[in-house]
């Protein structure tokens, strides 16, 4: 190995920091956390809209969903952060600021809203008619088959696309960084410019990621096959 | 409103310059993640013995963010592999590598959502393995897997907005470099949103469309 | 049977339509309290869809149905909304041939939900409920289980308890038994005979001759969207008026007559 | 008593006297304003500038991160009464704020790959069409190399200043041209990396705070801060106390 | 029919392991050339393991498939490659239960499909014996439809035409009309009966005990993986021997009494 890989691959650095390496990395969960259950809740409530019989809902769910999903995250963070505030207190009259925490929420939980819309949605479609036509025969309401009868299959069903947008998700928090949320890539650059050193501690970084992710993954995916082995046979 | 027309209308070159370069970027990039998606979804369901590397490789290429890939390739891989060796081919290959680790699993479950007997009807007539995974699987597979293409294709795009961490002067490049000269970004910034979500949602409309259009033609599409 | 003064289901002048094509072209009957129905026909003739209709999982063009001479169509001339439909189809138990159970709760969840979140039992009553309709048919000992473990007949006969559960005034069945083996079949047919007997108004879609002769007090046979032929299964098996139900008995026939 | 002072109550220096606070927006950009990495407290240069006018002034002091984009955004939007990190001059952003009198002066440096040292005697070797700079797009350096070094080429990497040179460590491009203090600290820390002609920055240029345009109450009052801050050689030494600190960081 | 010297399918002491379940337990039988063999069975008695045994679409645990003599399972003391297997497979066409028809393809290109590439004749040439088979099950009309706007009984027959238009020497039905209704079973059996009138040599899992008495020259019981009884089908269905035999054959005997 040359002496340049073995700087790249040196992580002595990210020993001597763990500390705010650490404190970073709570940061990115705790903004993954919330806005992954905005985006969740918000992504069902589309997906309901737009499934729904109310023609002008369903065509806010499409628009919301289109916006959403195509819009890149970069932007939408910085435009919730700048110019969000501007236009909600023009409207009430008053000057806002966002503590930049809420915006990155707000703005990752706006964009995935939109892809857990489109997954929720895909899931609901594919329930047979016959399920939701057996619910109605039996003369129970309209809610209750959607609760009942619907979204557990529907959750289940998704699970693994989900985890898709789950991992999606918790990678683009590292972009909150941008607008000064000390999450752990924010760390990684504040000691990146004390050190002069980015490739050993960016490589760690994505270390850090890729050891979360794959054994959260490794866990739902289990979980969901087990179930689909319970309930497909 | 005077800014819309000096930052954004007056400046319309630089921005279909910089578009120009996400969209070569983009698109050599999907094709690329379709390839290497469906190569490993298929070394993942066929070759046993490779499967636990396949595996990590996927969770590898999904896991890690993507301006650490670009930088690793553009970076890291010249020293190892001696390739790639433009920041161009780079950028490609990083925003290839993310997308085709989300694609193989997205094969996987396509391909083996693919009932058995269409394997079956083709294997008693005597169709050849290649013949019987490029007429009969392929097909019904990119069918199948159809909308999450789509979703794979916006991702594609959205990264693509970091490749100028690796000099790639794409059209987040160009709209940053005339935020840096007014320090406006408000205007500028809104109007590049505009054409990279105008753009995407041309691109997953017409996916869909042609997605739609085959169905409907198969007879498929008002299943339940 | 005698026949009560206003008649279970009274069907009038029925009419459904999907874009071009019209699949109802004008079909009215009745069924009486405690009488059983049979509906034959060629696949495709719109039996599926009349009973569809009868439970309001489709929509008619034009005609009513009456249950026990209320309309499911409308009221006070406006149409009937979700819960108005509802509440009189709690009264319908409908069969579907594909089963429809739902597969992410167990037999025994699927048999108590209706009774439990519809007729608002408490839980120990559902059970009790549930417990007598899966033993009705022979299947208390799979209440654990999912419906993906089961085999076709089994899962067949929760549909039915399921639907019984409820306690419905009408029992609906599409082909309940098409898609079975003739041993599954066999086990599904006694479970209904056991119901005629019981005294349940019934309105059977079926392709088993011998059953619609056996069981039920009247056969209606539905050609293009209209009712060809109806009567007694004496007459209409042994004496068929019109030309296309003789020819549809016939196929019908060699067929069978080519069997055992 | 502010009123007496003839101070217009709209300008923001009346505000902050009156409010008895003052809060100033920063980037975190080199030794001028910094977050120690390993505690999290803040530093720099500027930092003890603008806590010691806060002193002097008699208010306390209200520190507010921005990233170095938005810097100007919001100050406009009025998140804070001045950015107080370092902000180089350039043209552009003089259209957009207005700056202070300048605090200090930066020069910039060239580095090159070590392997690559001996290539390069004087300034005039690196004005060649063999040469290819690389510099990070935003900072004020990136205009000014077509400027001095006509005939080189020239690649712009976004992002953090230090993935700027990167290309230049994989050798990919010859030379990375950046802030002094930054070139200096990168040939310090990396085993790689060395300064050319460390002893003489090139191309000087004025750094300083910035505000809103049309205050003059508050301009001229830090014009005046600053004015005594340079001659009084109070940056100077802010700038070695923190050059030392980092360096042995 | 007289036999030829080496019977076209031998089956020699077949069995078939699923992990835990032995499915067939060692079953023998010889098909000779242009004749038909029904198998009947409960469900689940292993009749679709044997026939895709005999067309390795599964591999055997034991014992050996001859086509004309040649092994299906090993050559000179090693299994089989996938190659050639396939090779052996072209004269072997099979017919399942769901059809699987490919969905992207029109029913022109469903039959020609293995002409083409696996004959590898021309274009013209497979589109002329495409268009035979298809008029064979008079189906030409559809050509240019695709599967899934076809009815059932019109599915069943082109997978028929698809089977056909390779020419095999044998064909393989899995309960071809199992799922079809009355009508639709007696378009299907109708193919059948003329191809077993031109001499194609065939191989029948069936339900129709009438077509499989009328058609097949042997008959084979199949129960709990083993052969109970084999013979001609006066035999089998006029004199069954095996008490389990005369079970099955009354059950399904009731029901169809039942019937007509
Ligand atoms: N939702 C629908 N949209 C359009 N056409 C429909 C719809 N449902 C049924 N049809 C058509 O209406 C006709 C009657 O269908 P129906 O299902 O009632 O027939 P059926 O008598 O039940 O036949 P089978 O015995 O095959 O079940 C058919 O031609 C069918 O294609
Ligand atoms: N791939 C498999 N893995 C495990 N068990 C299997 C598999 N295929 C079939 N079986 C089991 O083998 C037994 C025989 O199955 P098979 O499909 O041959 O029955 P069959 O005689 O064709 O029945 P039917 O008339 O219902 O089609 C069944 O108990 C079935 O559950
Ligand atoms: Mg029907
Ligand atoms: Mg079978």
């Amino acid at each position: 190995m040359s002496d340049n890989l073995r700087e790249v691959f040196d992580l002595t650095l990210f020993g001597e920091y763990r500390a705010v390496l650490l404190k970073g990395l709570w940061m990115s969960l705790g903004v993954f956390t919330s806005s992954a259950v905005l985006a969740l809740a918000l992504g069902l409530g589309i997906a309901l809209l737009r499934v729904g019989r109310r023609p002008w809902l369903r065509r806010y769910a499409i628009f919301h969903t289109e916006v959403a999903r195509n819009a890149p995250d970069y932007i939408m963070i910085v435009w919730v952060h700048f110019v969000l505030p501007l236009l909600v207190g023009k409207v009430i009259g008053q000057r806002l600021e966002f503590n930049p925490f809420y915006s990155a929420v707000i703005a990752l939980a706006f964009v995935y809203s939109g892809y857990f819309a489109e997954t929720f949605r895909a899931g609901i479609e594919a329930v047979p008619r016959g399920h939701i036509e057996a619910g109605q025969a039996l003369g129970m309401s309209a809610r209750r088959i959607t609760w009942r009868l619907v979204l557990p299959q529907v959750v289940r069903r998704m699970l693994p696309e989900s985890t898709n947008q789950f991992i999606s998700m918790f990678k683009a928090t590292s972009i909150v960084s941008l607008i000064a949320v000390p999450d752990l890539m924010y760390q990684v650059q504040m000691v990146s410019a004390q050190e002069m050193k980015p490739m050993p501690l960016y490589t760690g970084a994505a270390l850090v990621y890729f050891v979360i992710v794959f054994c959260a993954a490794t866990a739902l995916q289990s979980f969901s096959s087990r179930w689909r082995a319970k309930v497909y046979a | 409103m005077n800014n819309w027309q000096r930052m954004v209308w007056d400046q319309r070159e630089l921005f279909l310059q910089g578009f120009s370069v996400t969209l070569q970027v983009c698109g050599v990039a999907f094709v690329c993640a379709l390839a290497g998606g469906l190569l490993l979804a298929l070394l993942r369901v066929r070759v046993a013995l490779l499967r636990p590397l396949v595996i990590f490789l996927i969770e590898f290429f999904r896991a890690t963010p993507v301006l650490v890939q670009l930088l690793w390739v553009n970076y890291v891989w010249p020293e190892l592999f001696g390739w790639p060796n433009t920041f161009f081919t780079a950028a490609c290959v990083a925003l290839a590598l993310q997308s085709s680790g989300y694609l193989a699993e997205t094969f996987r479950g396509a391909l083996e959502a693919i009932p058995r007997g269409q394997f079956e009807a083709a294997g008693s007539l005597g169709l050849s393995r290649t013949r019987t995974f490029l007429r009969i699987v392929l097909p019904q597979m990119l069918l199948d897997a159809a909308p999450s293409i789509g979703n794979q294709f916006t991702v594609i795009v959205k990264s693509s907005a970091l490749v100028s961490v690796i000099a790639v002067p794409d059209l987040m490049f160009e709209s940053q470099k005339l935020v840096n000269r007014w320090y406006e970004p408000i205007e500028i910034l809104t109007a590049t949103a505009a054409i990279y979500i105008g753009f995407i949602f041309l691109m997953s409309w017409g996916l869909a469309r042609v997605a739609g259009a085959l169905r409907r033609r198969f007879g498929l599409a008002m299943n339940n | 049977m005698a026949a009560a003064a206003t008649p279970c289901i009274r069907v009038v002048d029925l009419h459904k339509r999907f874009d071009e094509l019209e699949v109802l072209k004008g079909v009215s009957f009745e069924v009486h309290r405690g009488t059983v129905l049979s509906m034959i026909g060629a696949s495709g003739s719109g039996k599926s869809t009349l009973l569809r209709c009868i439970n309001r999982l489709e929509a008619p063009t034009a005609g009513d149905v009456l249950f026990e001479g209320q309309s499911l169509v409308q009221a006070n001339g406006r149409a009937l909304g979700y819960n108005e439909i509802n509440r009189l189809r709690r009264d319908l138990g409908m069969v579907f041939q594909q089963f429809n159970l739902w597969p992410h709760m167990t037999v025994l969840q699927n048999v108590m939900e209706a009774p439990r979140h519809v007729r608002n039992m408490d839980k120990a009553k559902a059970r009790e409920v549930a417990e007598a309709c899966l033993r009705r048919v022979h299947l208390w000992d799979k209440a654990g289980a999912y419906p993906a473990r089961l085999s076709g007949g089994q899962q067949q006969r929760v549909a039915i308890a399921r639907a019984l559960a409820m306690q419905p005034k009408v029992m609906l069945f599409d082909e309940p038994t098409s898609s079975l083996d003739p041993e599954l079949t066999e086990e599904v047919l006694a479970v209904m005979r056991e119901l005629a007997r019981d005294g349940t108004t019934m309105i059977v879609v079926t392709h088993e001759m011998g059953f619609a002769r056996e069981v039920s007090d009247h056969v209606m046979f539905l050609h293009n969207g209209l009712v060809e032929e109806q009567g007694p299964p004496e007459r209409v098996f042994g004496a068929p008026q019109s030309e296309r139900l003789r020819q549809f008995l016939s196929r019908t026939n060699v067929q069978q007559g080519s069997r055992a | 008593q502010t009123l007496d002072s003839g101070i217009r109550p709209e300008s923001t220096l009346a505000k902050v006297l009156k409010s008895g606070v003052m809060r100033v927006g920063y980037a975190q950009t080199g030794p001028f304003f910094y977050k120690v990495a390993k505690t999290g407290e803040l530093g720099g240069i500027y930092f003890d500038a603008a806590t010691e006018l806060a002193k002097q002034m008699n208010v306390k002091v209200e520190f507010k991160e921005v990233t170095f984009q938005n810097a100007t955004v919001g100050l406009r939007r009025d998140d804070y009464d001045v950015f107080g990190s370092a902000l180089t001059y350039t043209m552009a952003r003089a259209m957009a704020v207005d700056y202070i009198g300048p605090l200090y002066e930066v020069g910039s440096l060239l580095m090159v790959h070590k392997d690559n040292a001996g290539r390069f005697k004087t300034l005039a070797d690196f004005n060649d069409p063999s040469v290819t700079f690389s510099v990070v797009s935003g900072g004020s350096e990136e205009p000014r190399i077509p400027i001095l070094f006509p005939k080189a080429k020239l690649i712009t990497t976004t992002g953090q200043a230090e993935l700027g040179a990167e290309p230049v460590r994989a050798k990919k491009s010859d030379v990375w041209m950046s802030s002094q203090v930054a070139v200096l600290l990168m040939a310090k820390r990396t085993n790689w990396a060395v300064a050319f002609d460390p002893e003489h920055p090139i191309d000087r240029r004025p750094s300083s705070w910035a505000v809103r345009y049309g205050d003059y109450e508050w301009k001229n009052f830090l014009d005046f801060w600053a004015g005594f801050m340079r001659t009084n050689g109070e940056t100077d030494r802010l700038m070695k106390l923190h050059m030392d600190r980092i360096g042995n960081a």
